[in-house]
């Protein structure tokens, strides 16, 4: 069997290697080479064939086993600890990983004129975005505890020198240390919890050379305290990254100073680490622990869909309120994956990619905006009435928005409606009325898109803003495939549903029936 | 012999008992004398008299290295930096750290009266003694030689090394690095023919002037029209006042002190 | 006369060494307060070899005072240093790392 | 009717199509794009003939069909398929839709011609046609809220069609943001009836969920269950229709272009409410409750659109008030049950025809007077805009009520079903059948004056510069159209019960009950007040002169003409509110939960500038340190061993 997902993790770190050599060299900073980077052309050149790739992967992915993990490899890694070289994806994966790879084209197509044309810059950037893009593809394959691990710490390199080092707030520095602070300081306590997994799973009888296997872990019982304990180290550190109300701090800083493609990489795909982990980690690890922790971790997602979306009313900085927007969306994934309801976990499964569609979209749209303004800026004051003079801009930032705000017929809409039918009928205590408690948020989303809509776009132009360009070819194609994405998939769901229904079946039934040793056995089960 | 059967003697224990309070009397004056080359010299007293324990000790080697390295080496290497450093210089015994004082002497106390109730308490066996133990007979220096180049041929080796490179590094710690480029001749005569403009005299400075009665350096030269010529007296002279008229055309007779008005050009160097 | 009385006038001159390193701020008293600890305990060294019959206290001994020897060089060469620049031996003025 | 009903997705489809092509073509298609928006229009219409009349051959029980296209969703239990249901009700709708849309576009193709955005403009038509038709067409309620966002969304495109470059252009844009929002405090209603309904019968399709709340199915709702989801139904029919207490957006959404208030916001997509009630229907009977909530909610909404329309100077904020009144009357008969459904769809049908035909007329005077709206500059009219004028005239006797023009018909059937007695609240006949009637006698009221400001009157009260005159035949031809249906449409349809038989496979038979007064007498009574109130009215404004610059008036007048305080209202006790919350939120952000992180870098550093002080620098503080501890350790060592062990 091809070893796609090893393949689709390696060639990115070969296209980062290969056009990151060319920063080690000497600086050419002249304007004669200012003409001859090869950087971008070549970094998308690898990104595009990492599409290819992953048509491949689909093709080979055998969907009426959705929910089994295919498409993998295992080898050993470090033996005497029990880590193995383990990958493989069910249909919840395989999203995510083809989210990950189809946005990287995109933020490098969107980020083209971004960083000028210091050629060793330049390098530098496409470098760390299909570094970060190898890490991503990888994180959301790994079958073993600590390999996930590692790439969970290793993926905040990348991304923190996105951030600090290219972005283009003031604050980015703070930011980057603000969010390198915050994934370490929950990385930290996910640590613990993966040593103390190792060695109860040992206790318990696992083989020690194995004994980070997911699989392995599913079916083991390490006993009530210590499985909650673990259950709050991994939940913590996912809360964390995904990002939920009350550790969010991080998020609206990283949006306000990372630039839109950073963002849109960190936010849209990275982020989602979080929410991913949580349902693949720690449900099946924890089932026990899950449940007791379901109704708290319900609360604190509504409370997240309320208060970030008041947050993102109450904004004056476009980006900052982008970032505030998906606190909002991330509560309603969360609320979705703690129901425990075939249908609520699907819709959250669903609604991680399509999260990832419709934020990306808006925040590469903003970005389109913000790289218009003479001075750049953020702040949403600072432009008005730009419907006649960018209409087409408009119509993406609309559209954009609107996916935002779950707008029926697009796809947003069909996951968010899953989430809150799901919840609804949520096994947890209380689920039904934390659902009923969520679905102001509605309204609230209408009120931050529309509201910001309203002050960019209509109204007199703003003085100096009367002659912007509207949107180039180049910035047309990065945001035609995002919105035809929506499209489809709010029309014809079932492209994507095919993938996540069987792993969200599993889910819900592992953790709902008393007895989960079958159910065990299926969630564990690799190809 | 029997182990234990180590017997001090009276005469050493007489000279124990004159020679440990004069130290630890020698070690307390490097508590409270005021100058640091007193200090040094009660530390001289101390080692020497350490010296003299040792060969009581049966360690005729070690007494004779201390001497020789200790007072001999090491001690006047802390007299040379004294002169360095300004050997009249008086340390001011008042403490400037807040509790210093009283944590320093509480420590040393405490360090002593926890060493003494150890070394007290302690059950030591009984004493040997170092030539009753030697069935060859083996005088010290050898024995000790035998250790030594035997057992730790490799120390002796890596503390050799460490000599070197003690030395070594003192050369460069001590080594000036010039600032300044060095001054030449030709880069003098240099800096002078720039110099002129600004009024400088290339040819030597007249000499001051010879008398009958008086040929000393504070006196100027007359030129040819009898008057003086200031710049045939030294600089230094001049600026302290020390400049003694000449005579014109009378014979000064030289009565009053030479350094008159020493004080007032003290102060004028001082504000030079 | 016990054997022991030299290892309480090594400790005793240990204590009075220690002291002067604590209370003496010219640095080279300092540096002699060093030595001196270096000597007591040189005599213990001494006291215990001829205690134990043995002499490989001596010969400990005779590396502690060869390692004086360079600890010496090397420290006077930093006073030196020092007060060549900032015209002091006080080991008070000495201060640059405070926190 | 199998062999045609594979034409049924292009009622979607054309102006689907239409809408994609006019939008994303870009400026290519400005030439004749407004042409493409008719014509999909069109053929949407075209294609509902069709199936009408093939439906028509149908005997009643096969008239319902359910048509699958494909499976939408089916995830955990929740299949919803994306399906059509053409049943005579929707049938209804889409005629209406189709027709008095391609109708406004004919219209707007005139009325917007000078508008450089005429294009998009159109593009937003189509699309709203689009939404409107799978609203009607849906067979599960996910799908009817698909077409319910996107009827909205069309609202808002186009209330803020002029959202730029022009002095109200930011008004515009508040006004359609308002509406969009107050549709979506609604659509929560929706959206927590189908989690309701999911729970409870594991779907959303009509197929499912109706006959369960009938208590066909083996399990059936329970009358609570129904009640909320009956209270939640309504809640979203609320905001769609503009009913109390969500009825503030409508007048602010007459600053769309005109044809759009008449085909979005009078004839069509505020009606949807009613639809949804009607179709909702089982639910709502199995919840007496929630049908009281019903009436209520309508009895005071005919109240509020009417005293509000008797006091609005702007013929346009006139004729939206009138129209929040009307749809008060539908969702009155909506929650009356079976015997109210039919004539409330009959009354949406026949104020579809006269409400669009009043405001297209409005737009035609305004087209004629410069864009002025304000009725205190209107007046005489009537000989310079002669077919305006009479089509206009067609719809106010419409909606008056009086024999035999069309409102009559279908107004009537609502009141006389208001007098209908309930079985042991024998209250309720009396004061929802007194309400209708008084309603009854307001509307023409207002109505009267709205129609002599305009057109009566001895002495026009224009300014300046103003030459009326009729527009071109694109506009004058759909006046008539209307005018015509606004007279005939109902006789043709009221007289014998034909529509109400024609609903009667939908919305299930009626019990006929005698109303706790005899017919005639209501029928009486009712065109008495009317014709007074049309008496006083015309006495007001059409013999008296009336003042160009509006007088004080007594309170309730001010009260009603700023909406019955509705804007303050909601400012007070929603929006401030919210407002302070949201403000609570961001500074207890700012202020708690981030300074609250920063508490642990914080104290890291407050630590360390504790015991930097250990770091004075001095060697000999160091050497003590070092010292002391030596002498610590040393210290407990002996106590430990050495007192212990050696002794």
């Amino acid at each position: 069997m091809f070893p796609w997902l090893t393949v689709l993790i390696a060639w990115p770190l070969v296209g980062a290697a290969v056009v990151g050599l060319g920063a080690l060299g000497r600086s050419r900073t002249g304007p004669a080479s200012a003409g001859m980077g090869l950087a971008r052309p070549l970094a998308l050149l690898f990104s595009l064939v990492e599409v290819v790739l992953l048509v491949g992967a689909f093709a080979a992915f055998d969907t009426s086993a959705a929910g089994d993990h295919q498409l993998g490899s295992i080898y050993p890694w470090i033996p005497q600890i029990g880590a193995s070289y383990a990958v493989g994806v069910n249909g919840v994966g395989l999203l995510l990983v083809a989210l990950s790879v189809l946005l990287v084209p995109l933020v490098l197509l969107a980020a083209w004129q971004e960083q000028g044309r210091d050629e060793v810059r330049l390098r530098k950037f496409v470098a760390l975005v299909l570094l970060l893009e190898a890490f991503m593809v990888a994180v959301f394959s790994a079958r073993d505890v600590f390999l996930f691990y590692v790439l969970f710490e290793a993926m905040l390199i990348p991304a923190y020198f996105l951030i600090g080092g290219f972005g283009q707030g003031a604050g980015r520095r703070r930011a980057a240390v603000k969010f390198l602070m915050f994934s370490l300081g929950g990385g930290l306590i996910m640590l613990a919890a993966v040593i103390a997994l190792y060695f109860l799973a040992v206790g318990a009888g696992v083989d020690p050379s194995q004994a980070f296997l997911v699989r392995e872990l599913i079916e083991v019982d390490l006993g009530t305290a210590a499985e909650r304990l673990m259950f709050l180290g991994f939940f913590i550190a996912f809360a964390i990254k995904a990002p939920m109300v009350p550790v969010h701090s991080w998020l609206p800083d990283v949006a306000g100073n990372a630039t839109p493609g950073t963002s849109t990489l960190l936010i849209c795909v990275l982020d989602k680490v979080g929410t991913f982990g949580m349902l693949t980690l720690c449900l099946p690890l924890f089932p026990e622990a899950s449940r007791w922790a379901a109704p708290f971790v319900i609360a604190l997602a509504v409370i997240s869909v309320l208060y970030g979306a008041i947050m993102a009313i109450m904004q004056t900085d476009l980006l900052r309120l982008v970032g505030w927007t998906s606190v909002s969306h991330f509560g309603f994934i969360i609320l979705g994956i703690f129901t425990f309801t075939p249908l609520g976990t699907a819709g959250s499964s669903f609604m991680m990619l399509n999260h990832g569609l419709a934020t990306g979209a808006l925040f590469l749209t903003a970005g389109f905006l913000v790289s218009r303004h003479p001075e750049k800026s953020q702040k949403i004051a600072a432009y008005s009435g730009l419907r006649s003079v960018t209409p087409v801009l408009a119509g993406t930032f609309l559209v954009a928005g609107l996916a935002t705000l779950s707008l029926p017929g697009l796809a947003t809409f069909v996951s968010e409606i899953m989430v809150l039918v799901g919840a609804f009928g949520g096994a947890p205590t209380g689920s039904a009325a934390w659902a009923i408690a969520a679905i102001p948020g509605v309204v609230l989303a209408a009120v931050y898109v529309l509201l910001t809509y309203q002050k960019i776009f209509t109204g007199a132009p703003a003085a100096g803003l009367d002659a912007l360009p509207d949107l180039r070819v180049r910035e047309r194609i990065v945001a035609a495939p995002l919105v035809a994405g929506l499209l489809v998939l709010g029309l014809v769901p079932g492209l994507a549903l095919t993938y996540v229904n069987e792993p969200a079946d599993r889910t819900a039934t592992f953790l709902t029936v008393d007895e989960p040793a079958d159910a065990a056995a299926q969630m564990g089960s690799d190809k | 012999m029997t182990p234990g059967a180590l017997e001090i003697s009276g005469g050493e224990t007489f000279l124990f008992w004159v020679i440990a309070p004069l130290m630890v009397l020698a070690a307390l004056g490097l508590l409270f004398v005021k100058r640091a080359v007193h200090a040094a010299m009660c530390l001289v007293f101390v080692m020497v008299s350490m010296a003299i324990l040792y060969i009581a000790q049966e360690a005729p080697f070690l007494g004779v290295v201390q001497v020789v390295v200790y007072t001999g080496a090491v001690m006047m290497l802390f007299l040379f930096v004294l002169m360095l450093v300004g050997v009249d210089a008086s340390d001011s015994l008042t403490e400037t750290i807040r509790g210093q004082r009283w944590i320093g002497l509480l420590i040393g106390i405490g360090l002593a009266a926890v060493l003494g109730g150890v070394v007290g308490r302690a059950a030591f066996p009984p004493a040997v003694g170092l030539s009753g133990g030697d069935p060859d007979g083996v005088a010290n220096p050898q024995a000790l030689a035998r250790v030594l180049f035997g057992d730790y041929v490799l120390a002796m080796e890596a503390v050799g090394v460490l000599l070197v490179t003690a030395a070594v590094g003192a050369l460069v710690l001590t080594h000036r690095r010039r600032l300044a480029p060095k001054q030449t001749q030709a880069s003098v005569a240099d800096a002078r023919i720039k110099a002129l403009p600004d009024g400088v005299v290339l040819t030597p400075l007249p000499s001051p002037g010879v008398y009958a009665r008086s040929n000393a350096m504070d006196t100027p030269a007359l030129g040819p029209d009898g008057e003086q010529v200031p710049q045939s007296v030294s600089r230094v002279l001049r600026i302290r006042g020390q400049e003694r008229p000449a005579p014109h055309g009378a014979v000064v007779v030289s009565t009053g002190s030479t350094r008159e008005g020493t004080g007032s050009a003290r102060d004028e160097e001082g504000d030079a | 006369m016990d054997i022991t009385n030299y290892v309480v006038l090594a400790a005793v001159l240990f204590a009075i060494g220690a002291t002067t390193v604590l209370l003496r701020r010219n640095a080279i008293v300092v540096f002699m307060g060093v030595e001196l600890m270096l000597n007591a305990t040189n005599l213990a060294f001494v006291t215990f070899a001829r205690m134990h019959g043995d002499v490989t206290g001596q010969v400990l001994a005779f590396f502690v005072m060869v390692v004086a020897a360079a600890e010496v060089v090397v420290g006077l060469a930093i006073i030196v240093t020092i007060f060549r620049t900032r015209r002091s031996a006080s080991v008070d003025d000495v201060n640059l790392l405070k926190g | 009717m199998n062999d045609v009903i594979g034409l049924a997705p292009w009622l979607v489809g054309f102006p689907l199509i239409g809408a994609a092509i006019l939008l994303l073509g870009g400026k290519a298609t400005d030439r004749w794009g407004h042409w493409l928006g008719v014509l999909a229009s069109a053929a949407s219409a075209v294609v509902g003939f069709i199936l009408m009349s093939r439906m028509i051959g149908q005997v009643p029980e096969e008239r319902a069909i359910d048509h699958h296209l494909w499976t939408w969703l089916s995830a955990g239990g929740l299949d919803v398929d994306l399906g059509l249901r053409l049943d005579p009700l929707s049938m209804t709708f889409v005629m209406l839709v189709t027709f008095v849309g391609t109708l406004i576009h004919v219209y707007s193709v005139a009325y917007m011609d000078h508008d450089p955005h005429r294009r998009r403009f159109f593009g937003y038509l189509n699309l709203f046609v689009a939404a409107m038709l799978t609203l009607v067409l849906a067979d599960s309620y996910l799908l009817l809220f698909v077409g319910w966002e996107g009827v909205g969304l069309a609202s808002y495109l186009l209330i803020g069609f002029w959202d730029t470059g022009r002095p109200s252009a930011r008004e515009n844009a508040v006004a359609a943001k308002k509406a969009f929002v107050m549709n979506r405090i609604g659509d929560m209603g929706l959206i927590a009836a189908m989690a309701l309904m999911f729970s409870a019968v594991g779907s959303v399709s009509f197929a499912d969920v109706l006959p369960a709340a009938a208590g066909d199915g083996a399990e059936g709702i329970s009358p609570a269950i129904a009640t909320a989801i009956g209270l939640c139904l309504l809640l979203a029919a609320c905001g769609k229709s503009a009913q109390f207490p969500l009825q503030a957006w409508l007048g602010d959404a007459m600053a769309g272009p005109t044809p759009v208030s008449a085909l979005i916001h009078a004839a069509t997509m505020v009606t949807a409410g009613v639809y949804l009630m009607v179709r909702s229907g089982p639910i709502l009977e199995a919840a007496p409750t929630a049908q009281l909530v019903v009436v209520i909610v309508g009895a005071v909404t005919l109240l509020f659109g009417a005293v509000v329309g008797t006091a609005k100077d702007d013929i346009k904020k006139a004729l939206a008030a009138s129209t929040m009144s009307q749809i008060g009357y539908m969702m009155l008969a909506a929650g009356l049950g079976p015997a109210g459904y039919a004539f409330a769809i009959f009354h949406l049908l026949t104020h579809g025809f006269f409400k669009a035909g009043l405001f297209l007329g409005a737009g035609s005077v305004m087209h004629a007077m410069g864009d002025q709206t304000d009725m205190r500059r209107f007046g005489g009219l009537s000989r310079f805009l002669p077919i305006t004028w009479i089509t206009m005239g067609l719809g106010w006797l419409a909606i008056l009520g009086i024999p035999p023009f069309s409102g009559f018909w279908s107004k009537d059937g609502i009141i006389e079903a208001a007098f209908m007695p309930v079985e042991g609240q024998p209250w309720r006949a009396w004061v929802f059948g007194s309400v209708a009637v008084l309603g009854a006698a307001i509307t023409a009221f207002y109505m009267t004056r709205l129609f002599f400001m305009t057109f009566g009157g001895r002495r026009p009260r224009w300014t300046e510069n103003q030459h009326p005159h009729e527009g071109s035949p694109l506009m004058w031809w759909p006046l008539v159209f209307l005018g015509v249906g606004s007279a005939a449409l109902g006789a043709v349809l009221g007289i014998g019960g034909t529509f109400t038989t024609w609903l009667e496979p939908v919305v299930g038979h009626a019990e006929h009950h005698e109303p706790v007064l005899p017919v005639p007498v209501i029928i009486t009574t009712t065109l008495v007040v009317v014709v007074l109130g049309a008496l006083i009215a015309f006495r007001m404004y059409a013999v008296q002169l009336v003042p160009e610059e509006a007088p004080r008036g007594s309170v309730l007048t001010r009260a009603a003409r700023r909406d019955l305080y509705q804007d303050a209202a909601n400012e007070t006790l929603v929006m401030k509110p919210a407002f302070g919350v949201a403000r609570l939120v961001q500074v207890g952000d700012r202020d708690v939960v981030d300074r609250g992180w920063s508490v642990l870098p914080q104290a890291v550093s407050w630590f360390g500038a504790v015991f930097r002080r250990a770091q004075s620098g001095y060697v000999r503080s160091y050497a003590a340190g070092m010292a002391g501890g030596v002498l610590v350790i040393a210290v407990v060592a002996w106590l430990v061993v050495g007192l212990g062990g050696a002794q």
